[in-house]
């Protein structure tokens, strides 16, 4: 009941975070220099049919009413209209946030079991060989730039084995999984070891505690101790940094999507910026958040799950 | 699989013919709207909607007898709908690019058959104009019924030989064989999709992949590459596209003779387009596009002499000029070679990266120094790229260079209106001659069309006007 | 027949640290062995070199050999099979031993889960049976907390419970009654015996009351300095004790150190004072808002207490009852839901404005000392932090007033650099002790100060703190189990239980002539050091 | 303390960086910024050990060059979001209640807020360079530590020696320094070792994106994006700054673990 009303509370501090995150975009699209309509019409108009559709556009309405006629729409639910496409901002985001949310999931899906394995592993046998192939290995995945990445596993497992498609989405459920593969992958390899090693120092910190003992003298074995006692007390920082991370990867999902030309929220929104859609950005931004105060409530009630101690 | 999937960096945002003029909307107008005109295998003019027309003496009255055509719903193709369509790009305030229209009066339907456009001035170009992506045939009929905005939003009545399936802004549009088109038995190919698919490596993953049939822009670094696949190859195709330094004439320190003729001096230009396609490339001699009539061929900018350049700034005090160079990102290579070549002979440059958006408002607002781009011309007929990039009272600014010659100005007027061939030969090659001797930008090089074709695709090239000869393409069984 | 447990040799050594210097003994099969001596004598080591759970860092010799096999040696594998099922073990600090994401019933039931075949409401059901067993009242409640909730006592019941759970042949407790109240002590110590009796359970039992070694044991070990000084019959240490520290250590009992009556405080008006104090913890939640309960737990319930200048109030009661959090509520820690403090006449918020001044002069020492310690700073800095922070003494003098504190409290000069986990648990209340009297407080509030302590250390700090009072009129609130503590030292006494004050009065008057029956059943659990029995 | 050998290693990785970085001109070979037509995409070999890229300009003088800018963006790029992210999520951690709810709806108003937006502005309104690369991080970076050392801080609170330090009247940002910083160090400094690699990296993705570093920089990132076109004609340009971004990678993460073991408690 407590829980419900936390929920309750927290869903309704996302009003002023969705009103402070269309602020913050809309200033800052404003003071960007660069004219969507340009971009719109190619660059052969002229300065005269620019101005006529800025017109239309209301585009040459001072930011203030502006931004107040956007929030009026926004309270009717009514997330505006693409610039460019002239189809409805929503029209936009059903169409792309689907496969990026699909990218994310699948992404987490195929980073947790690795972090838990390889992170345990590494703890428990500090410095061993094991420990020191995947620290190294874990800083390679770190150190190579994604889309370098990308690139290379695109040519190798979609062209030389053929055994992934390469690009796109595809159009059933089985296909979304082989589709969106090589990203999922291409991103786990670099959040992997930021997990890894977070959730290895907690492990390592965990094991020096007195209760440690305690399960030894209970004749628990190493693996019994550290499922049901050091590992449910390293993950917090953990589970604080994925969530993060997996909030970043909403947005910073454009490198994988640009690379396996998959058509995703990340490219819509580059895009858009780039082509100064100003109302996609502004539609895009508050999915954003409002997945993001998902995850990390999400992450807040799970670690109070965890851990009596924080209230959440 | 019937479908013929073709990836191109630029992506489809509107489906109203008018509206831009931008690459990727080019690209799908050609198959959505048939013009009066088309052209054939060999480039030359061919009867389109219009059967036949006639032109009177005075070169001032066009005469046009429409064929018995349908557009995708059905309805047929009159003169009523063609007269519409060419008054709004010629007439309508929303007309990205009414320029190769402009010496229209006015446009007509003298019945039902017969259309007539009747001219302010004779107009040399005007059939290849009225060949040109903008001048697509639309129904009058469907835009009175939806507006224009529900008309062209998703799924237009298209008089070309597609119509639209299904349109994913910002990923592709779908487009299904029109049963209606004019031409019986075509498009071969049932199904086209258009996939924007902006980084190249990624599309040559796919190519290679075999996930799509026709690569539009393979780099040059991949060429031989790409070409090297089993089952792609790369044609390097015809275009009117010309890569050049623009200069701002309006700020120092291009405002000066000097300094734009040190600039293009100290630019081995020869190696420079070496480096940059890998060969792919011809020199540029003119400010002309070679692939345009009247390029003048015997023409040459400053040649590469660096001394000379240092001696002329020095000569002039300008060593040490300082240079800001803006650029996009996809120019970066060319920037630096420029940026070498020229702080080599004594400038000091600075490259300035901004993203495509910033560098056409900074370019139309004339708020930088100096930049690097390419432009290309719907038809070979040297107008239209002359009131685009030369011409300062055009509309464009001289591609925004702000160059300014009176005379440059006046010969394009008389040129136009000039019918007779060998006169305006001579026309365009004495505007070349100035706009050299001025610089007024500085030609780098005449750049084909680099795209790879997957073997089953059959009879598909893109035309220098931007259009993919889709209608008459095949896909063979492999 | 050969002894349960055979150690021989035994040495434990921390680099250049003898923490155990070859020690010898036999456990026999049934019997208790009760391990004394100074804090910081190598007690606990002991206990953990036989169940192989010391640092990496510490380098064990000599053999333990149990039921044939040596411990010290054995297989890990097979020495988990015994670990937990055969010999379990209690450890000294409940607190930071017990697994803080946990439930309590579930931390119990581990061992039952790993080395029996119990399962399911079967488990469930003997984990409720082992917390009532250790006199844990509503035992399915407190199985479904979390450690944190648990008061000092409440943990060590817990910890006791686990390890019993498999009823195994050897125990290894150390101090497993130290935060325990006198019924409740004694209530665990006549478990033991009777397991003893029931399933010939062996134990090594470590303490500092020798009372409950008295009569809990058979045989006696008594050490110092790491070093085994003697050992014997109990019966025959007790009534003659061969070593000069082990006639020390009984002569410092408080069963046979005279009953100097507490000087009487002056009538002055009350320094500290506390009046309707109720403490709550938890919130509130929607369902207790609808139905018009309190919801949460009500820890304390309309306490008053007043200690005048120069006075010593002592606070006994049931594990459990509040008095730790009453001490709380004194310092701020926790925020009371009525009532009202009053500090030298005025009114005081301990949490909240003025609390830096206020705080100078109330100073807590914790039930729990290892806990209550920085982690990553060392003894010296621990004790100084008060000092410079709060500019108590000039800087340079620092060095000075920390060596002499620790000299007060009994603390070697060696332990200077060491952080809070190379210490003993002695060692670590008396950081703790020291650092409070670095504030040289007029209010101490001593939760469970001496528990920790063996007689002789608990002798030297009660001196301490008398002299202290004598000097300055530092004014006092002592709580302890330990009721010869308590009326030793203190001038009054309140009795708590479930939260609420039954009794107060002159420690003398409630002592002599308790008005309820809970105080008498309190002061009739006392164990005494039986001259001659056995 | 015993230094590990793995610390040690790390620590001498980066030195050793650091000493390219600070003697670039005299291993360099080439001058890093010269192109030259006539040795447009050599292979590595006697005049060119790493080869040329595809302007001609030596490969191996321009990640000896580079050393320069990775240790600089790296570096200094961690600086604010960490000073920042410790500060808001210690605070937030240590005294909950509002002070957290407000400071974690800001986490909530950062972490969706599109990066690229903010460095497109950031450069469109101050002009291009590394330091307004810097301001969007210090913008948006600090969110990983301040949730790490909030999640630290919330148990820390309640600690006993957190509260014992209370009653002992010392103020609360002292407290927070002296007890609950140290304590809550280990997995932020892990972390800030992976974010340096991350930082340098970032740039590398902005390069990709056309948002980075100018050219003709020598920076690794943007010397991998731009040799992303020839990886399979010239692997040679992408491959030697991917090898220098993995070498000071391995050495930031060796410290890092290094350094939060030195942190430990051992018991
Ligand atoms: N990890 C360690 N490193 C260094 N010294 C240690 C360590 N653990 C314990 N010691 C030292 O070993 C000695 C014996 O400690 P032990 O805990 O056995 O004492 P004890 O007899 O149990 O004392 P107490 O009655 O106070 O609990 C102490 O002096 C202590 O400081
Ligand atoms: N954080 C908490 N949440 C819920 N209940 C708590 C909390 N802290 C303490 N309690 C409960 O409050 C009661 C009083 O605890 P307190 O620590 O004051 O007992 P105590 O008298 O000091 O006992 P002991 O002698 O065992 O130390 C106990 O029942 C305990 O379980
Ligand atoms: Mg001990
Ligand atoms: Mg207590």
């Amino acid at each position: 009941m407590d829980t419900l009303r936390y929920i309750a509370y927290r869903l309704l501090q996302a009003v002023p975070v969705l009103l402070g995150v269309s602020i913050i975009t809309f200033t800052l699209m404003a003071a960007t220099p660069g004219d969507p309509v340009r971009l719109l019409v190619g660059d052969r108009a002229s300065a005269e049919t620019i101005a006529l559709i800025r017109d239309r556009y209301g585009l040459d309405e001072p930011v203030l009413v502006q931004y107040f006629t956007y929030l009026k729409n926004l309270l009717a639910g009514d997330l505006g209209a693409s610039l460019r496409y002239r189809v409805p901002v929503s029209q936009l985001i059903a169409q792309h946030y689907p496969v990026t949310l699909f990218l994310v999931v699948y992404t987490v899906v195929l980073t947790l079991p690795p972090v838990i394995a390889l992170a345990v592993w590494s703890a428990r046998r500090q410095n061993g060989p094991a420990d020191q192939v995947i620290r190294l290995l874990g800083v390679l995945g770190l150190a190579v730039p994604v889309f370098w990445l990308a690139l290379l596993f695109a040519r190798f497992f979609g062209v030389t084995l053929g055994w992934f498609p390469v690009s796109g989405f595809g159009d059933t459920l089985p296909d979304h999984f082989l589709h969106l593969f090589l990203p999922a992958l291409s991103t786990s390899i670099w959040v992997v070891p930021i997990l890894v090693r977070t959730l290895r120092a907690a492990l390592l910190e965990e094991m020096g505690r007195d209760y440690v003992l305690t399960g030894q003298s209970k004749g628990l074995g190493d693996r019994q101790i550290f499922r049901s006692h050091i590992f449910p007390n390293s993950v917090l920082p953990t589970l604080n940094l994925f969530a993060v991370i997996v909030a970043y990867l909403l947005g910073g999902s454009v490198i994988v999507e640009t690379v396996y030309a998959v058509p995703g929220m990340g490219k819509l929104m580059v895009d858009s910026i780039l082509a100064r859609d100003y109302f996609v950005v502004q539609g895009a931004t508050l999915v954003f958040a409002l997945t993001t105060i998902f995850v990390m409530l999400a992450v807040d009630l799970l670690s109070a799950l965890i851990d009596p101690r924080v209230t959440p | 699989q019937d479908a013929i999937r073709i990836a191109s960096p630029n992506k489809v945002t509107v489906l109203d013919p008018i509206v831009s003029a931008a690459g990727g909307n080019i690209e799908a107008y050609g198959q959505l709207y048939a013009r009066l005109l088309r052209r054939g295998a060999d480039g030359a003019l061919e009867p389109g909607l219009a059967e036949s027309w006639e032109i009177s003496e005075d070169g001032l009255t066009y005469t046009f007898e429409m064929r018995d055509a349908k557009f995708s719903d059905g309805s047929p193709i009159t003169a009523e709908d063609a007269a519409f369509s060419l008054t709004r790009v010629a007439k309508d305030e929303a007309s990205a690019y009414p320029a190769g229209f402009a010496p229209i009066k006015e446009v007509t339907a003298v019945d039902e058959d017969t259309l007539q456009i009747t001219l302010e001035h004779p107009s040399a170009p005007m059939l290849s104009n009225l060949e040109i992506f903008n001048a697509g045939i639309v129904s009058k009929d469907d835009v009175d019924a939806r507006g224009v905005e529900g008309a062209f939003a998703s799924d237009p009545v298209t008089s070309g030989p597609y119509m639209v399936e299904d349109w994913k802004p910002n990923d592709r549009i779908t487009l299904t064989a029109n049963p209606n088109f004019w031409r019986e038995g075509l498009p071969k190919i049932q199904k086209v999709e258009l996939i924007e698919v902006s980084d190249d490596n990624a599309r040559a993953t796919m190519a290679m992949a075999g996930e799509i049939d026709v690569n539009r822009s393979v780099p040059w670094a991949q060429v031989e590459e790409v070409n090297a696949t089993e089952g792609v190859s790369v044609a390097l195709e015809p275009s009117t596209v010309m890569y050049l330094v623009l200069p701002n004439h309006d700020k120092a320190p291009f405002d000066d003779l000097n300094v734009r003729k040190a600039a293009a001096m100290a630019l081995d230009r020869a190696a420079i387009t070496e480096a940059v396609t890998r060969g792919n490339a011809e020199v540029a001699n003119s400010t002309f596009s070679n692939a345009l009539n009247y390029h003048d061929a015997s023409l040459q900018p400053p040649a590469y002499d660096p001394a000379a350049a240092r001696k002329l700034l020095e000569d002039n005090g300008l060593t040490g000029t300082e240079i800001n160079m803006m650029i996009t990102p996809s120019f970066e290579q060319l920037a630096t070679l420029l940026k070498a070549q020229w702080d080599a002979v004594g400038f000091k440059t600075t490259v300035e990266r901004v993203d495509a958006g910033l560098w056409w408002s900074k370019l139309a607002e004339g708020d930088y120094q100096v930049t690097v781009n390419w432009y290309y011309n719907e038809t070979e007929d040297p107008d239209l790229a002359v009131r685009w990039a030369l011409c300062d009272t055009c509309g464009s600014d001289s591609y925004y260079t702000n160059y300014h010659n009176e005379e440059v100005n006046r010969l394009t007027d008389e040129a136009l209106r000039e019918l007779d061939d060998d006169k305006r030969a001579e026309l365009y090659s004495r505007i070349q001659q100035i706009t050299l001797d001025e610089l007024a930008q500085i030609p780098l090089y005449y750049a084909p069309f680099s795209i790879a074709y997957a073997d089953r695709v059959k009879g598909l090239t893109l035309t220098p006007a931007l259009q993919w000869t889709l209608e008459e393409a095949e896909l063979t069984a492999d | 027949m050969s002894p349960l447990l055979s150690v021989r040799d035994l040495s434990v050594r921390f680099g250049q640290t003898t923490a155990v210097d070859g020690i010898s003994f036999d456990v026999e099969r049934g019997s208790a062995l009760g391990i004394v001596g100074e804090s910081g004598s190598g007690k606990s080591v002991t206990c953990r070199a036989l169940m192989r759970l010391l640092p990496p860092a510490a380098r064990i010799e000599g053999t333990a050999t149990y039921d044939g096999q040596d411990l010290l040696e054995m297989p890990l594998p097979a020495l988990n099979r015994i670990r937990g099922k055969r010999i379990a073990m209690i450890f000294q600090s409940p607190a930071s031993h017990l697994d803080p994401l946990m439930r309590i019933g579930d931390q119990v039931a581990e061992t039952l889960r790993k080395h029996t075949t119990m399962k399911g409401q079967a488990v469930r059901d003997e984990v409720v049976r082992l917390l009532d067993v250790v006199r844990i009242p509503d035992p399915e409640r407190w199985a479904r907390a979390f450690p944190h909730q648990l008061s000092g006592g409440m943990k060590q019941r817990a910890m006791i419970a686990g390890a019993l759970a498999c009823q195994p042949d050897l125990l290894l407790a150390d101090e497993p009654t130290t935060a325990l109240d006198a019924t409740v002590q004694k209530s665990v110590l006549d478990l033991l015996a009777q397991l003893r009796r029931e399933q010939n359970l062996s134990m090594i039992f470590v303490s500092h009351d020798l009372g409950a070694v008295a009569q809990v044991c058979d045989d006696l070990l008594v050490m110092r300095r790491s070093k085994l000084m003697e050992s014997g019959p109990v019966a025959r240490i007790i009534d003659a004790p061969q070593h000069e520290y082990t006639r020390q250590l009984i002569a410092s009992h408080p069963d046979r150190l005279a009953l100097r009556p507490v000087a009487d405080a002056g009538t002055g008006a009350p320094l500290i004072e506390a009046r309707g104090l109720r403490v709550r913890y938890g919130g509130r939640s929607l369902a207790d808002l609808v139905s018009g309960r309190e919801g949460g737990f009500v820890a304390v319930e309309n306490a008053d207490l007043a200690v005048r200048p120069g006075e010593t109030l002592g606070i006994v009661g049931e594990s459990g009852s509040g008095k730790s959090t009453l001490a709380r509520a004194l310092v701020g820690l926790v925020k009371p839901r009525e009532g009202t403090v009053h500090f030298d006449g005025a009114p005081a918020d301990p949490a909240g404005r003025g609390r830096v001044a206020y705080l100078r002069d109330v100073q807590l020492i914790y039930q729990h000392p290892f806990e209550a310690l920085s982690p990553r700073m060392t003894v010296t800095q621990a004790i100084a932090e008060p000092l410079r922070r709060h500019r108590l003494c000039p800087a340079r003098e620092i060095g000075t007033r920390v060596a002499d504190l620790m000299e007060q409290v009994g603390l070697p000069g060696k332990l200077a650099d060491r952080h809070p986990r190379q210490l003993s648990g002695g060692e670590c209340q008396r950081v703790a002790i020291a650092r409070a009297l670095a504030f040289d407080p007029r209010v101490l509030i001593a939760d469970e100060v001496t528990s920790a302590l063996d007689v002789t250390l608990q002798a030297q700090v009660m001196d301490l703190l008398l002299k202290l009072q004598k000097e300055r009129g530092l004014s006092m609130i002592f709580i302890s189990h330990d009721l010869a503590v308590i009326r030793r030292l203190c001038n009054s006494v309140i009795v708590m239980r479930r939260g609420r004050i039954v009794e107060s009065g002159q420690t003398a008057a409630v002592f002599d002539d308790p008005k309820e029956a809970y105080t008498r059943q309190l002061i009739d659990a006392i164990p005494h050091l039986r001259a001659g029995a056995a | 303390m015993k230094l590990s050998p793995m610390f040690v290693t790390g620590v001498v990785l980066v030195l050793v960086w650091g000493l390219v970085a600070a003697a670039a001109p005299l291993l360099a070979t080439h001058d890093p910024f010269a192109i030259d037509f006539a040795a447009i995409l050599q292979p590595p070999g006697a005049d060119h050990w790493f080869g040329t890229d595809n302007v001609g300009r030596d490969t191996y003088s321009r990640v000896v060059y580079g050393a320069r800018l990775a240790l600089y963006i790296g570096l200094l790029g961690v600086v604010a979001p960490l000073v920042i992210g410790m500060t808001i999520g210690l605070t937030a951690g240590y005294f909950g209640g509002w002070v957290d709810t407000l400071a974690m709806r800001l986490v909530d108003i950062t972490v969706p807020f599109p990066f690229f937006v903010l460095v497109l502005s950031i450069v469109a309104v101050l002009g291009p360079g590394i330091e307004n690369y810097f301001i969007a991080l210090a913008l948006v970076g600090w969110v990983g530590y301040a949730r790490l050392a909030r999640a630290e801080a919330l148990v820390l609170r309640q600690s006993e020696f957190v509260l014992a330090a209370r009653t002992m009247g010392f103020s609360h940002g002292y407290i927070l320094l002296r007890h609950v910083l140290p304590n809550a160090l280990s997995p932020v400094v892990v972390y800030l070792m992976t974010d340096v690699t991350l930082v340098i990296l970032f740039g590398a993705a902005l390069g990709f994106l056309g948002m980075g570093v100018s050219p003709p920089a020598a920076e690794w990132g943007v010397m991998i994006a731009e040799g992303q076109t020839y990886i399979s004609t010239a692997w040679w340009i992408s491959f030697f700054p991917g090898l220098a971004m993995v070498l000071i990678g391995v050495g930031f993460a060796l410290i890092g673990d290094g350094l939060a073991r030195m942190l430990r408690i051992e018991r």
